[in-house]
């Protein structure tokens, strides 16, 4: 009879709180978006999965041991972990979560110590967490593959995109300002290291904005990263109104001229100027650019090409696998049904909004110093999302001039973006540990 | 402390920004630097053009392509022998 | 002369034991199964190969630093050793090797902690072992690579056979009281989570059987999987004259209905519902059933073909290398030389027997229940051992009818036994929890 | 300590098949609700008949095939006009 | 304004030592080596691209998290060191790092404790060293992949080649004698374990090479590494002299006999008979040739190509990019810009040149003792560096007698020095410890 | 101190080079037994000669000849019916 009601009391259905239950109806919501509406599916199907793994009641999947042991509520356990944490006596459950959270790491590991005596193991998914995100390789890792997979062909033909890539970083420090704004207004409580984690967003590209929350706010990572990757879907909507309200129709019909060819050695060599430019400004940013140079050079060299589709394929598709699980243990309903993720949802938005407005207006004001003109549709492919931006300046400007091909010139700013948003990371990575180290 | 949160905001916009074009200023100028000085001193000996690389779903179209064409010209040759 | 006397000293010849040398024999003749006669090779390969590894004498590959330093036999290490594991002064290795055994997490550290000062590193198994099973990732890894390549599409265009992988997991429950029996007789000495992680041989999963094992009966996990593997290979011997002997001819030549075409919909669903039932009632199977439910999902949402190709490739096959040579890890002769490792291949051939006795039994209850017949023979596909099981009914039913084409019929019965024994598989991790405490 | 093991074998071996097959049987109750469900309201166009994936050997072989009646068509018709 | 002087203090350009800047134009030599000469590529691109991110100025990306925390220079954090280093107060950064050299296990982990208390993180190629080279991990399974490449039919057609690649490891023994001697000549200070694992460099087998350094003298490894990969490139230019030198114009037109055709069954059984020899008599060399033997068994089996297939593509791809990288970290200036630097290039040189000579010299030996003459130029092959020496063989023989076909019989010795340095290697890290110890 | 830094060199090149010596001896009289304990009493069925696997491409290759061939057949028999 006791194993019956054991049974039934470590159950599921006895447990479900009604956050879990709304966070597993999100996530199959994002399943649904990323199945049927094809909204970045290689991560939302695993971020949504993983999503309702970490909230599936009872199983802790998403907790370390030492939470696991304070959930199952052992009078004994707790009060050695209360110890171990160095408080005087157990007092609450919420008191000594927050002890755990501003333990040290001494501390920390007396504690993981007691819960692994006690029989407690870390769940898997907080596992991949550490592994993958906590200690930044499966970003880091995804970056290199980009890299593999980019071609800076378009770019290195037109340099000059480049400043339409540095233009549409805009959005992310607009949201910045706009996240320090709703706090000093009250609305929210975001601190500074949070706004500079929210505004990556902007970047629009999704393994900088996890790097980069994860270094600087790793409650937030889960909502950052959902937002991140659903707005890139819905860059399709987002993005041609703010294009077409901000370029006349003359504009958009702007043909412009054939790229020049680019030969192979500009190409090795990019990759290099851009490692040493990072080096020598930019430390910070040395491990994002620095794997995304690595994995330019792999596709570029030519001499390691077995390297390079490994790069691209079998280990990019693990690192991904894992990295979007780990995303999901993020989605637990304690971290994420919280007013902020709201606040999260609405800026990023804007990010993505001001970050468009500002390439478009970027290649305007670069039309109005140079006589060689470019379409301005082009501007708006600076936020990245490769190459789903690229396309959409394509769309519109088939559009406006049916035999008017921009996809390539598009592909130019779209890939500066990428630098850009990895710029800006580093800078605000930076500032920030200045800031609150 | 609010009104120093929004001054770090401002700080980090500001200077961000600077930063990212400062940044991306120096990359444009030492990437045209380098491709005329590679375009001048190291040319290739036959220019690139960045052609697409043929997928292997193309290529099996090709391949039955051929065969096609291989076929007719059997046919046509017959054809034409006997006349 | 020093020099040569150390290098013999050294030498494998000189400290190979009998019990190291007999267990090379054994892990040759996995081999020589796995090569000669095709028994389950990717994984008995594998496994075979570790085992040998594990069994070199004095090279400690499949054992922790403190381990190595404890056989090294240094008088001041030792007597390190012993003060940092609690004990009054070093007075035996055994005693020594008990105190390690059962201590305390902060203890296991100090121990470490000097082994490492006196220059002792892990074995290279061991730490296979550690990262690939004790983390619990490599089975689970490898059943998503296992869901994305099951087609669900017999099962579903046919629930009913669910009810076969239900019947079939008796053989599980049977062992385990077969387990306890003997110990119970004081033939053997197993535990209850002994018994239970020897039940789960029974359910003729592989890495069901090998994620049980490791969180039960560490100690037994070699000799569990090489069961597993084994009698999974035996099925084609094992199953036909039970199978014959619980059916009439009559039966045998039962043709069954074709299968009602199944919607991509039902297919992309059915994980997800599946997922939903286990965070409901059965938290505790969630990461081998949640990972099952992924790795189907990726196959069938037809979104992410690039992961789940990794997923069914490239990943499954690196962690296969490294699950395998882990489990060999646990052959080696001081773990495996045990009467309970008789006990356990002796139990497990019943379990086998036992489990297909029962799905056919239960086909046939159906067929008395329901207007409906299906062929009884594929009944006993519900153990799981996929395809091997489904294969045999197939063959035994063309045996009887040379029109009568089983094997898709029988794939339902067989996939459902993967579920089975993962729900059992939770519910016994649990209840064993619950009693050992 | 022998009777409580039995016990505790016992009491594994009946909640766990009853668990197994519970579970089971609620999942064959709502598997067959969301295959009607789906069926009824969510059909999809074009039936999707459950066909095994052609591998890429049969694939090849399906080629071969192909060859040999475009080769036999052309010859039939070669044939046909000769005649 | 104290931000753009924080910037400007964290920026590259600022804090550049001129050995960073140095290093970074040796690492862009290696790299201009690598993909324009060809200089084994699939290592030194990313070993070159490592090294470059290694010596980025204030990115430490190289160093842990307490290194980080030294460099960082917060007067706090220093004498919290210090304190948990043993130290009694902090006096300079060069005694921190003296005393976190030596400090025993326990230390070290309070400094990382201090260390991320205080916001440090390790720098991203420092992780990638400890999981893919500290461990042991990413040289074996590099092992086990070049053994499932290694066809050694041609060794078994020939066994008697096997003596060859036995004299090619007199090479790995004089460069030892080398460096001890420069040692007490007072040139350089090597111990016995750094000569040990420079005299590796002979062996000519970068995995062979990076594991005996990681384990006998990491510090050095980033020389070693380097040596030993440009070495190999170098065979074509190092090797024909020597071979010419030593061998007359009759002896090299010395045509062979065509290879007896090899059973499938022998190519199974070898790699077990290796193992088994090694089990008996060389435990230390386990590690190697046990991947390496297992590699082999999955080419040969025949039953399990899938694993075979990812051992040789996927996962040795993948474990090479991290390999690389990690050995770039070994390039920071600090450790690189060393005399000893030059002293392991120098003697890395002269143990190719002496393995070279010692191969041809007991072909020759050979000759003398046989009938069945053997071409002595097959002899410089036992160096390994496959499959560039059995070419070179080959291109000498061409060029001395038109129908001399040599690559296969010079595989045979090739693929003979891979065993040989394993041995070698098991050999000098079993002395080396217990001289030590 | 250097004396025996010198001796341990020493020791270590002899050793060794004797254990390399000896071990690879050892394995070479092992392996030669080895095979003839196999070819004598465990022979395969057919003799299998080391061939170099067949490389994809080549099998494309072979495709293609086989593919000729098969035309020239049919052309051949073609023309010898008309005849
Ligand atoms: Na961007
Ligand atoms: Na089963
Ligand atoms: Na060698």
């Amino acid at each position: 009879m006791e194993n019956i009601t054991n049974l039934w009391l470590s159950s599921g259905a006895n447990q479900m709180a009604f956050g879990q239950f709304a966070m597993m109806l999100v996530c199959l919501g994002l399943l649904f978006l990323a199945i049927r509406k094809n909204f970045e599916p290689l991560l939302l199907v695993p971020i949504g999965f993983g999503g309702i793994l970490a909230n599936i009641p009872g199983a802790n999947l998403a907790v370390p041991a030492v939470e696991a042991a304070i959930y199952a509520g052992d009078a004994g356990v707790l009060s050695q972990l209360a110890q171990a944490l160095g408080l005087g006596a157990f007092e609450s459950v919420d008191g000594l979560k927050a002890a755990l959270e501003n333990a040290p790491a001494a501390a920390h590991e007396r504690a993981a110590q007691v819960a692994a005596d006690a029989g407690y193991n870390n769940g898997m998914l907080y596992n991949f967490y550490s592994v993958a995100i906590a200690s930044g390789v499966a970003p880091l890792v995804i970056f290199m593959g980009v890299g593999a997979m980019t071609d800076f062909g378009p770019l290195l033909a037109n340099p000059r995109t480049l400043f339409l890539g540095a233009a549409a970083q805009f959005g992310i420090f607009a949201t910045v300002l706009g996240a320090v704004g709703m706090s000093a207004m009250g609305i929210m409580d975001f601190s500074i290291a949070d706004a500079a984690a929210i505004g990556i967003i902007g970047g629009a590209d999704g393994p900088t904005a996890i790097y980069v929350s994860s270094l600087l706010a790793p409650d937030l990572l889960g909502a950052i990263a959902v937002a991140a990757y659903s707005y890139m879907a819905l860059v399709p909507l987002i993005q041609p109104p703010i294009m077409r309200a901000l370029t006349t129709e003359q504009e958009r019909r702007i043909e412009m001229v054939q790229l020049r060819p680019v030969s192979k050695r500009e190409k090795i060599v990019f990759p290099l100027v851009l490692l040493i430019l990072v080096a020598l400004f930019l430390p910070d940013a040395a491990p994002l650019l620095g794997m995304f140079c690595f994995g330019n050079l792999m596709r570029e060299c030519g001499v390691v090409s077995r390297l390079s589709d490994t790069a691209q394929n079998a280990l990019i598709n693990i690192t991904t696998i894992f990295l979007g699980l780990s995303v999901g243990s993020k989605l637990a309903a304690d971290k994420f049904l919280d007013p902020k993720t709201l606040g999260i949802l609405a800026l990023g938005i804007v990010a993505f909004a001001i970050g468009t407005a500002a390439g478009v207006l970027m290649a305007k004001l670069l039309n109005a110093l140079s006589k060689n003109k470019i379409n301005p549709l082009i501007g708006s492919a600076g936020v990245s999302a490769v190459p789903m931006a690229a396309r959409v300046s394509n769309k519109l400007g088939l559009e406006a001039n049916p035999h008017n091909f921009l996809l390539m010139h598009a592909m130019g700013p779209n890939v500066a973006g990428v630098i850009g948003s990895a710029v800006a990371a580093g800078v605000m990575i930076t500032m920030v540990r200045a800031m609150t180290g | 402390m609010q009104e120093s949160l929004i001054q770090q905001g401002l700080d980090i916009t500001l200077f961000g920004m600077g930063i990212v074009f400062t940044f991306l200023l120096v990359l444009v100028i030492c990437t045209t630097i380098m491709s005329r000085v590679i375009t001048r001193f190291f040319p290739e000996a036959e220019p690139i053009i960045a052609a697409a690389p043929v997928s292997s779903a193309t290529a099996g179209g090709a391949g039955d392509a051929r065969l096609k064409k291989i076929i007719k010209a059997a046919i046509e040759q017959h054809r034409n022998k006997r006349r």
